[in-house]
């Protein structure tokens, strides 16, 4: 059973490898000249204006959950239509079948509910 | 390095004035669109106010390409600053000299050769062509057409080979001479920038599928960053900026210089002054400016070997051949080149430039040094009206904004 | 055509009858006034409300400081003068309004031109780089700050007087760099 | 080129595989210089060119136009740069990681070019340590990819990896006694000082 997994993990070692000998190589044989100027804050070569800790608008967090909804129902879909034959196969593509169209109806619902309240628009 | 705490140092206290009555709404972060970045074409500052993604203050701070031309003039003297002319708007260097001739052609009522005023019509059409190209090309660019980028700057090396052709050099070529111009168009030169017209035709229908009709392009740019006919009026917009608001107003119609009278062209006019119509305002008005570069050079045609520069010895140099020989023409260099006097008085001339009514107001005291040139920048005003046009729009529009707007900063800061 | 300077001042001679100006020549066919330091603000509101000016062009100022022109006899060598240009679209003309300034030192009582911001909100910034290049103030004018200079800089450039090449030029730059390179300077 | 080649011959006694890594590590970054554009005027408008599809930069490695210091190892400074702006040239110049260069694209930031007038910096090395200044104005695109191919031979001459093995400062010495590098004659330019970071003027007065 293990053995099927052996491309992958030497790929990710490999993967890893490069990853980590690239931060190495250039960590130490870079050299450092770090001082105060370098390290300011880029602002279009300003002096960095005001504070950057600032309480955030409530919309990036709602573009940001919405996303990761329909991203994930997108994840499911590619799941199901990768087995969709083996499913049909077995006899119970059909099952299967309104079980998805289930799961889409319910968030196609969510999403119509977000656009009817606005939370598409960005000025509220 | 005990310096770097009190930078990144959290401050309990900026979390104080959050805005108390509207949960939801976060604070303004003040925003720096710098001196140097990609979207301001130059270097211009925008001091941004944003609440989230939407801008509530706007504050453009200019200066930054300040290099104190209108001293300049005062100790060159009228004859040498054409060259700083050529440096005003970069993009269409030709028109900024021909706006100073003309301006100094009407303070000294100096007669142009008919030949000369076509050769000039003709080479302000092509720099109007190439600004706009410029203009449409990079905001593009901007918005995410990259491709566009590279289409407007072939035609634009196209152009530059017509005018390296004919000047000897591709920008700032300074060609222009108070009476005149500095030396004949070639025949074959005639030909060969009547062959570029045709493809550049051809190449802007091509553009009109790419652009025009693309629903991206028509979403980022209609219903942003519009203003009214009132409104642009009231800011002192002129040029492609006044005509995209619906005011069907061109110096070259209304108050036609340089033989202007005599070609045939559209003023192309928007209706909703939003970003979309400013770019088909430019869009028309490429297609105007090839047709009057035709019919330019079917006039050069039936003009050739006429006169291209003035006789008058007053302020106009004469031909090398005959300074070498005649005594009074040595003279009259020597005189032209000390200190070329204008009359006294003081004269105002607007052309119509690619970004709006590019003015010269000079005054002259009758004495060698020029008592003041000041240059009227449309540019200063297309920046002066950012604020109207992005405040209380999306942050990302600005760019949009930005790109139709359409300025130089060396001629907004001269 | 633009219309002709006659035809101009036919049209303007009954929105100017009663306010207090004097036609002078120009060579350029531009209809000129000459308004007084206080009387030039009511001039220029009944251009705008009764004239038509649409578009406000230029406001600059002219330092006529060592010129050798024999200066207006009225204006008790006075050295400075500003100049409005106005256009109108609708009747496609233009006329120049200008008036000399009592002060000739930046902050002094009459060395400022009343602002034509409200009429014209184009002409904000034609006003501060006024203010910028010769000191003129605008009274009336909020937000009269430098346009072009740093805001700490201290001379007026385009004043005759001022040497071409600036005096010490890289001032401000050099307190900045030395300024920055403090450990409290830094970003904070 | 007389001074390039001079210097060539002068380090052509390293040893081998310090000189190998060496010529390695240049070979990479001269054929990857980002640069970070600093277009200021009508240079930039011939910087634009230089991007566009005629005399294509990428054939040089160089179209990655940054316009983050962040990401930038090459900063062009294209145009007349003014006092005022100049706070911002240096701010981005110092926001660079090292190894950066500076090619000084046309006569405005050269040496201030026509404008002597009270706003304009008399040449970008007053304020920044310049490796290439390309004249005209604005200089033809292909002027400015001459510009970048010296930069390239420029960069080949470094020894950045021998510069972590030894210290450098005796070689430097015996360079300059045998005039193989000549000090920069003009004090008034102030040296690039890396350890700084910032060209102090204390130094020079």
């Amino acid at each position: 059973m293990l053995s099927e997994y052996v491309p992958i993990l030497i790929l990710f070692g490999v993967v890893l490898a490069f990853v980590v000998a690239a931060l190495l190589v250039s960590d130490l044989a870079g050299r450092k000249r770090s001082n105060l100027e370098k390290e300011s804050a880029y602002e279009c070569g300003m002096d960095a204006v005001g504070n950057a800790r600032v309480r955030i608008s409530i919309h990036y967090y709602l573009v940001a959950v919405l996303f990761i909804l329909f991203d994930v129902e997108a994840l499911f879909l590619v799941l199901w239509a990768v087995n969709a034959k083996t499913f049909t196969a077995a006899g119970i593509g059909g099952l299967v079948f309104a079980e998805i169209v289930a799961f889409v109806v319910v968030l196609g619902l969510t999403l119509a509910y977000v656009w009817r309240k606005g939370g598409l628009e960005w000025d509220r | 390095m005990t310096l770097q705490k009190d930078i990144f140092e959290y401050r309990a206290g900026a979390m104080g004035e959050l805005d108390p009555d509207d949960p939801l709404s976060g604070q303004l972060v003040e925003l720096n669109v710098g001196p140097s970045h990609p979207a301001t074409h130059g270097v211009l500052r925008l001091k941004v106010m944003a609440d989230g993604e939407i801008m509530r203050e706007v504050e453009p701070v200019v200066g930054y390409l300040h290099r104190g031309k209108e001293k300049t003039c005062e100790s060159l003297g009228w004859r040498k600053f054409f060259v700083h002319t050529d440096r005003l708007d970069y993009l269409q260097p030709l028109l900024n000299n021909c706006g100073y001739a003309m301006a100094l052609e009407k303070l000294a009522h100096l007669e142009v050769p008919e030949r000369a005023q076509i050769i000039r019509v003709l080479l302000m059409e092509t720099s109007r062509i190439m600004s706009h190209l410029i203009a449409i090309g990079v905001s593009a660019m901007d918005l995410g057409a990259i491709s566009m980028f590279f289409f407007t700057f072939d035609q634009r090396e196209k152009a530059y080979d017509l005018i390296d052709g004919y000047t000897g050099h591709r920008m700032n070529n300074t060609y222009i001479r108070m009476g005149g111009v500095y030396a004949d168009i070639e025949p074959e030169l005639e030909e060969q920038w009547a062959g570029y017209f045709e493809q550049f035709l051809a190449d802007i229908d091509q553009w009109e599928e790419l652009l025009t009709g693309n629903r991206i392009w028509y979403e980022r740019n209609r219903g942003i960053a519009a203003m009214t006919r009132e409104q642009a009026l009231a800011w002192g917009m002129t040029g492609p900026n006044l005509r995209g608001s619906g005011v069907e107003y061109d110096i070259r119609k209304a108050e036609p210089y340089s033989g202007y009278e005599d070609y045939d062209f559209e003023v192309a006019v928007g209706t909703l002054g939003d970003a979309y119509d400013r770019y088909l305002v430019r869009i028309e008005e490429l297609r105007q400016s090839a047709r009057i570069c035709k019919q330019a050079l079917a006039r050069l045609k039936d003009t050739r070997g006429g006169e291209f520069l003035a006789e008058d010895r007053r302020y106009v140099l004469p031909p090398h051949g005959d300074v070498q020989s005649s005594m009074e023409e040595l003279i009259h260099q020597f005189k032209i080149v000390t200190d070329m006097r204008l009359p006294r008085g003081e004269a105002y001339m607007g052309v119509e430039s690619s970004k709006g009514e590019l003015g010269f107001y000079i005054a002259s005291d009758g004495t060698a040094k020029p008592l003041r040139c000041h240059m009227r920048a449309p540019s200063l005003l297309n920046i002066q009206v950012l604020p109207l046009l992005t405040e209380g729009q999306l942050l990302s529009d600005m760019v949009a904004a930005i790109g139709s707007a359409d300025f130089v900063m060396g001629e907004c800061d001269r | 055509m633009s219309r002709s300077l006659e035809a101009t001042r036919e049209r303007l001679a009954p929105i100017l009858a009663g306010l207090d100006h004097k036609e002078e020549e120009s060579r350029d066919g531009m209809l000129t006034l000459r308004a007084p330091q206080d009387g030039v603000r009511a001039v220029l509101a009944g251009l705008h409300a009764k004239a038509g000016y649409e578009l406000c062009t230029i406001v600059t100022a002219v330092d006529h400081d060592e010129a050798p022109t024999p200066r207006p006899q009225d204006t008790g060598g006075a050295r400075f003068e500003v100049v409005w240009q106005l256009h109108s679209i609708t009747s496609n003309d233009r006329v120049r309004v200008k008036c000399w300034l009592a002060g000739e030192e930046p902050g002094e009582a009459g060395f400022s031109a009343p602002t034509v911001m409200d009429l014209w909100p184009g002409a904000a910034y034609f006003e501060r780089e006024c203010f910028d290049m010769f000191g003129i103030g605008f009274d009336g004018h909020e937000g009269l700050k430098r346009l072009m200079m740093p805001d700490a800089y201290e001379y007026y450039p385009l004043r005759k007087e001022f040497p071409h090449g600036g005096i010490e030029p890289d001032r401000l730059y050099k307190a900045w760099d030395k300024q920055r390179r403090q450990p409290s300077g830094g970003t904070a | 080129m007389g001074s390039l080649e001079t210097v060539q011959g002068a380090l052509e006694n390293e040893g081998f595989l310090a000189t190998r890594l060496d010529a390695f590590v240049n070979w990479g970054r001269k054929n990857s210089l980002w640069p970070m554009p600093l277009g200021l005027s009508c240079c930039g408008i011939e910087m634009m060119a230089l991007v566009g599809p005629r005399y294509d930069i990428a054939r040089f490695g160089a179209e990655a136009m940054r316009f983050s210091p962040r990401q930038a190892d090459l900063m062009i400074v294209a145009g007349t740069l003014t006092w005022k702006m100049a706070e911002v040239a240096r701010t981005i110049y110092d926001q660079m990681p090292d190894p950066k260069w500076v090619i000084s694209m046309g006569v405005c930031s050269s040496t201030g070019g026509m404008y002597d007038s009270y706003s304009v910096v008399q040449g970008v090395d007053s304020i920044l340590p310049v490796d290439v200044y390309v004249p005209g104005c604005p200089p033809r695109p292909d002027a400015v990819l001459d510009g970048l191919m010296k930069l390239q031979k420029k960069i080949e001459l470094e020894r950045p990896v021998q510069a972590l093995f030894k210290d450098r400062t005796a070689d430097n010495e015996w360079l300059e006694g045998h005039g193989k590098i000549q000090k920069q004659p003009n004090d008034s330019v102030p040296q690039y000082d890396p350890s700084v970071g910032v060209a102090s003027d204390e130094e020079n007065g």
